[in-house]
């Protein structure tokens, strides 16, 4: 359980950076964090519950019975690239969201939370179905998660918080916090 | 050790050809787009650029900063700061102060000689009237840009305080 | 349309009426020097028509609207116009404004054009017409001029409502009028309907104002019925006009719209007595009944005071100051302005004087952080959320002040007097509305101004196309000539 | 005569942080007498403890700060935070704990999001949480409580104060002898062992409802909050939405299998719920800020808290939920703003 926690704490975090704190990393430029944290949200969302089942059934049918199993890692990160690249063009049409193609696209192959799917599917998975459920699942704690981080750092702005602690500490303690949070659901599931 | 050789190529032409088709950027436009919603479009040139299009393009350039709008004020500001991902700054005051309350600019009809210049002048057609003909200033589309009463040679249009009726109440 | 089954928030709060409504109503004794400031109505100010030095009637006009949000002003007394210069105003009590000063010299002589007027077979616009130049503006706070509201009115079926519901702890000019000169609201009401073809009308009181209720009652059967007498909770503010509609009907105004938006038409009793007074005796709005109220007043009362004179004979007239007050105030201790002295004069929107002292008043405390209790807003009428709009508002995030409703905020005080941390609240939402007020309209006229600047551009450019071609064509003219 | 000229409204409600910080210590008074009674005097050496260390913390980071150290520290936040944290610890934990415990809840959970009205962590939880997660054998050394006919544990006041200051108990007593688990830790070992629930209810540790000592202090304080409500200090959406949201799914998976998982009951009765319902969830800070998001805030906590408390490895999952929905409170903020009068949506 605690592995889960960990790879969806770092892309929670890694990703909130790239939205409020690294221009050339911005996947969108709205006018407030908040609507950027939900598009990338939702791209993130579509992108785990596309790639996990996907590469369950590579892993499975593909290269199970090839027994290449040692491909698994590189042709997993080929196929969240062959999705993320998907996601990029059905982002583009819409200039609504006024995406920066290659921010995106990089935040979607980099995200941790999507490979760590991937690659707990074997260990965590029996049949098709539970990879969906996982893939959901990891999407949907990644979008709250995100949101969560993104308000609250938007109410923190205006606090009277230390100068030092201004910003990237205090996202990181709070980062911090929630890991102490999130250590209260270990044990739910067989480790 | 052939067939992941061969799988592995497979992948890699499947990834390399969806990546060549939509290789095209997006074009800048929609971020000069954006930020032109946010300005007051009040076209008064005080940002040193012919309006707010021409600042925006700036801004996306990254030629301008984002304090140069009296009109927008500390909204506009803030807002362009998220947008732009830069560091709030306030208004500059060498651009010009945000005036208290919203103000429409008036011809004094007594002295006005129909000369045309600020029909010329106004950047939003909100002066009516023709040559040697009296000149009056559509109070509702007036954005108070002061961009005519320099023209004026008889100096007769003076800045007042825009009516209650004129401001619109209804969000 | 949207309706809500009934009020939320509101205060429940010590009424401390008793003390003025023990004495009857009596006039006050008219005063040597009346100062009439010409912006004590909403919108703008009025234009003096006579110069210093003029003899003036009772009742004569003396300043004439300026605008068709404006109203008249008439001279409550016969004498001799002193100066026309800023003087003080309670509205605005560190900022003088141009006033009229007249002299009385006590002879009463009325303006002899001041004719009762027959309205009951009068044109509807008539009668609007008849009550501006009346000088009637709304009595109940608003001092908005009530035939700029008339004309604005809805064109069919209104329904009337005519505002007793006087729910400001201390005040009780209303309650006094309502008891004693019933008649003249009902007429008033009479008049207001005929003026607005109004299909039914209502006089709302407060419960707890028993005698006020059946004397009402008493006049509309007297004046032939037609009218209802409701009675609602005694809640602050349910005297305002949006809680008082929602009250009676259960429908809401709109966010930034009116009431006849929906068809209703909201009037202060003391409006009505004023326009029955102008219609059925000619007696232009030159006095109004106010309430001298407060511990430090040795005997309070409610006087029947012409408009103009300084408060400093009203306190005299009930007996001068029982001890130093700690606060002087027009209006109640809700919503009331604080005065520095007692030299300013009785303007048309006074509806009370309240000296009070620390055993009537509790000063908020230091201020402290906001801990987010959530108090405020399960008190607030307007069901907003100000520990919100006040984080909003010392962050300055003009648009989500936009968003969570600060321009609906009535400022009736219940979020400060709930507040634990003693935040003056109301105070920093009057600051910030200013700021959304603009931001709104810059927001509105940004598409406008952006369409016309392009179409310019676009002319422009096909100007200059025109005189190219035109250029090049004399040229070629020119040239192809052997 | 000049009078103060100062901005409507002119009187207020006589009212104040601290006398609402102070109402809610009163209430908390209950609880701690029939936890004393039950389980000794250690509760009132750690209240002791912790009530000096929180100060003491305040007063230095409010020095460091710059901020006025008087209004701060009388307003009794720093109190409520201290009382809380001391409550759920064991009664005969050392004093490094409960003392590291609140420095670290008022030094980082407060001050450092930028204090009183700003902290978006619940400060007690906070301290709480780290104590659990890091000193996990301390926390669970619970004592046998009085009245349950086991050898009951009497120490004297000094027996008291050299288990806390040096660890050492008298000759003939054993830290395993004086301790047993709490009726929550003592039902999920029992139902991961296989027996069903009258079983492992079935030890003396349990009393007619939660448990021996601990039912009749969850029912001290319900008092205290009860009296909470009747004065308006809190309102009822939190309390009744987190007793609902560990009630509802108690109900229904006892219905389901009534064997192996206890009834709403028990859930609501036991471990730290009703001192969770009403006084650390309401905690105004850090809790949603309008009547729905309160309900959506309280439910949540308890959902959690039931979740933790029947899958999770730690026995009791409410501080885990406060801080969870603490997290969760700007977004539920943002999404149950109330219809505001006049606006269609």
């Amino acid at each position: 359980m605690s592995s889960l926690l960990l790879i969806l704490l770092s892309a929670v975090l890694i990703s909130h950076f790239a939205l409020t704190r690294v221009p050339a990393l911005r996947p969108f430029a709205s006018t407030s964090p908040f609507d950027d944290a939900v598009r990338l949200a939702i791209a993130v969302l579509a992108c785990t519950s596309v790639v996990t089942p996907l590469s369950y059934l590579l892993r499975n049918h593909v290269l199970q019975p090839l027994h290449v199993l040692y491909l698994q890692p590189l042709l997993f990160v080929v196929l969240i690239m062959l999705v993320a690249q998907l996601i990029r063009l059905v982002v583009e049409q819409r200039t609504l969201w006024a995406p920066n193609a290659t921010a995106l696209f990089a935040l979607l192959t980099g995200n941790s939370a999507i490979l760590g799917a991937t690659l707990l599917v074997p260990s965590r998975v029996e049949t098709f179905i539970d990879s969906i459920g996982l893939g959901l699942g990891i999407g949907l704690s990644f979008a709250v998660l995100l949101l969560c981080l993104t308000t609250l750092e938007q109410r923190m702005r205006h606090a009277a918080i230390a100068v030092s602690f201004r910003g990237t500490p205090l996202a990181l303690i709070t980062a911090g916090v929630m890991a102490l949070a999130l250590m209260g659901f270990t044990g739910l599931i067989a480790e | 050790m052939l067939t992941a050789a061969l799988l592995a190529a497979g992948f890699a032409a499947a990834l390399a050809s969806v990546l060549a088709r939509s290789s095209r950027v997006v074009p800048r436009s929609t971020l000069i787009e954006r930020i032109n919603d946010v300005l007051p479009q009040t076209q008064c040139g005080r940002c040193t650029f012919a309006g707010c299009k021409p600042y925006a393009t700036a801004l996306a350039e990254g030629r301008a900063d984002i304090n140069h709008c009296p009109p927008g004020g500390d909204t506009t500001a803030r807002t362009l700061a998220t947008l732009l991902d830069r560091p709030y700054k306030p208004v500059d005051p060498q651009f010009g102060i945000t005036p208290a309350q919203p103000v429409v600019a008036w011809v004094d009809e007594s002295r006005c000689i129909g000369c045309t210049k600020c029909i010329q002048a106004c950047p939003v057609d909100a002066i009516v009237g023709a040559s040697k003909f009296m000149h009056t200033i559509i109070a509702a589309q007036c954005t108070g840009c002061e961009l005519c009463i320099a023209p004026c040679p008889v100096d007769c249009i003076e800045l007042r305080p825009a009516q209650a009726s004129q401001l619109s109440l209804s969000s | 349309m949207t309706t809500r089954s009934q009020t939320r928030g509101g205060l429940k709060l010590e009424t401390h009426k008793h003390r003025s409504t023990m004495r009857p109503l009596r006039a006050a004794r008219p005063a040597e020097l009346l100062t009439l400031p010409l912006d004590q109505h909403a919108g703008a100010a009025a234009r003096p028509i006579v110069a210093t030095g003029d003899l003036v009637a009772l009742g004569q006009p003396i300043a004439e609207p300026t605008a068709d949000i404006s109203a008249w002003l008439h001279s409550p007394v016969s004498g001799r116009v002193r100066a026309i210069e800023p003087q003080p105003s309670a509205l605005h009590p560190d900022t003088p404004s141009l006033a009229i000063v007249i002299e009385n010299d006590g002879a009463d002589r009325t303006h002899a054009a001041n004719q009762p007027f027959d309205f009951s077979n009068a044109e509807p616009a008539a009668i609007v017409e008849h009550i501006a130049r009346g000088g009637i503006v709304g009595l109940g706070g608003a001092i908005f001029p009530t035939a700029a509201k008339l004309a604005r009115a809805p064109a069919k079926s209104a329904h009337l409502i005519v505002n007793g519901a006087e729910c400001e702890p201390w005040i009780s000019c209303d309650d006094m009028l309502m008891r004693e000169r019933a008649s003249e609201v009902i007429a008033g009401a009479k008049v207001l309907c005929r003026a607005v073809l109004a299909e039914h009308c209502t006089i709302a009181v407060e419960d707890d104002m028993r005698e006020a209720a059946q004397a009402l009652r008493e006049a509309v059967e007297h004046a032939g019925g037609g009218i209802e007498v409701v009675e609602v909770p005694s809640i602050y503010p349910a005297g305002g006009e949006r809680q008082l509609i929602t009250t009676l009907t259960g429908l809401e105004v709109p966010s930034g719209g009116l009431p006849q938006d929906i068809g209703i038409l909201c009037q202060n009793v003391g409006t009505a007595a004023a326009i029955a007074r102008w219609v059925h005796d000619g007696e232009p709005l030159i006095r109004r009944v106010v309430t001298i109220t407060g511990s430090a007043i040795q005997e309070p009362a409610n006087l029947d005071a012409v408009i103009g004179t300084p408060l400093s004979r009203l306190i005299a007239d009930c007996g001068g100051f029982a001890t130093e007050p700690a606060k002087l105030m027009m209006g109640g201790p809700m919503m009331g302005i604080a005065l520095p002295t007692d030299q300013f004069a009785v303007l048309k929107g006074m509806n009370c004087v309240f000296a009070a002292t620390l055993r009537d008043i509790q000063p908020a405390g230091p201020e402290m952080p906001c801990i987010r209790c959530g108090s405020c807003s399960e008190v607030c009428p307007a069901i907003l959320l100000p520990q919100q709009l006040h984080r909003l508002a010392l962050a300055g995030e003009v648009p989500e002040l936009d968003e969570y409703g600060l321009l609906d905020c009535i400022e009736c005080g219940c979020c400060d007097y709930v507040c634990p941390s003693q935040i003056p609240l109301v105070e920093r939402f009057r600051v910030a509305k200013p700021e959304v007020l603009r931001y709104r309209t810059m927001r509105s006229m940004a598409p406008e101004a952006r369409a016309q600047f392009e179409a310019r551009e676009v002319r422009l450019a096909r100007l200059e196309e025109e005189r190219r071609a035109r250029l090049a064509e004399k040229r070629r003219s020119i040239t192809s000539k052997p | 005569m000049s009078l103060p000229t100062s901005q409507p409204p002119h009187s207020v409600a006589p009212n104040s942080v601290a006398r609402v910080m102070g109402i809610v210590l009163i209430a908390l008074i209950p609880a701690i007498v029939v936890h004393i009674v039950f389980f000794g005097i250690g509760l009132a050496v750690q209240l002791t403890l912790a009530i000096a260390t929180a100060l003491i913390t305040e007063a230095i980071a409010l020095h460091l700060r710059r901020q006025p150290v008087r209004p701060f520290l009388s307003d009794g936040s720093a109190l409520i935070t201290a009382v809380l944290l001391a409550f759920c610890l064991p009664p005969l934990a050392p004093w490094w704990l409960v003392v590291s415990g609140t420095a670290f809840a008022i030094l980082l959970a407060k001050h450092l999001y930028g204090g009183l009205g700003s902290n978006p962590f619940n400060p007690a939880m906070v301290g709480y949480v780290v104590l659990l997660v890091s000193f996990p054998q301390h926390l669970t050394r619970w004592l046998t409580p009085e009245a349950s006919g086991l050898h009951p544990v009497d120490l004297s006041f000094v027996q008291t104060l050299h288990a806390i200051f040096i660890g050492q108990l008298p000759p003939e007593l054993t830290w395993d002898a004086i301790t047993s688990p709490t009726p929550l830790d003592a039902v999920r070992t029992g139902l991961k062992m296989g027996l069903t629930l009258q079983e492992a209810q079935a030890a003396p540790t349990f009393g007619g409802l939660g448990g021996r000592g601990w039912e009749w202090i969850n029912l001290a304080v319900l008092a205290g909050g009860i009296w909470l409500l009747a004065l308006k200090i809190v309102r009822w959406h939190i309390p009744v939405a987190l007793l609902a949201g560990l009630a509802i799914p108690a109900a229904i998976m006892h219905a389901v299998d009534p064997g192996s998982y206890a009834g709403a009951l028990f859930e609501v009765t036991s471990g730290a719920s009703m001192l969770g319902a009403f006084f650390i969830a309401t905690d105004p800070v850090s809790a949603a800020t309008s009547d729905r998001g309160r309900l959506v805030y309280g439910f949540g906590i308890g959902l959690v808290a039931y979740i933790i408390r029947t899958w999770g490895g730690y026995p009791d999952g409410i501080a885990f939920g406060v801080l969870l929905l603490n997290l969760a409170v700007p977004l539920i903020d943002r999404y149950t703003v109330p219809r505001i009068y006049g606006r269609a949506t």
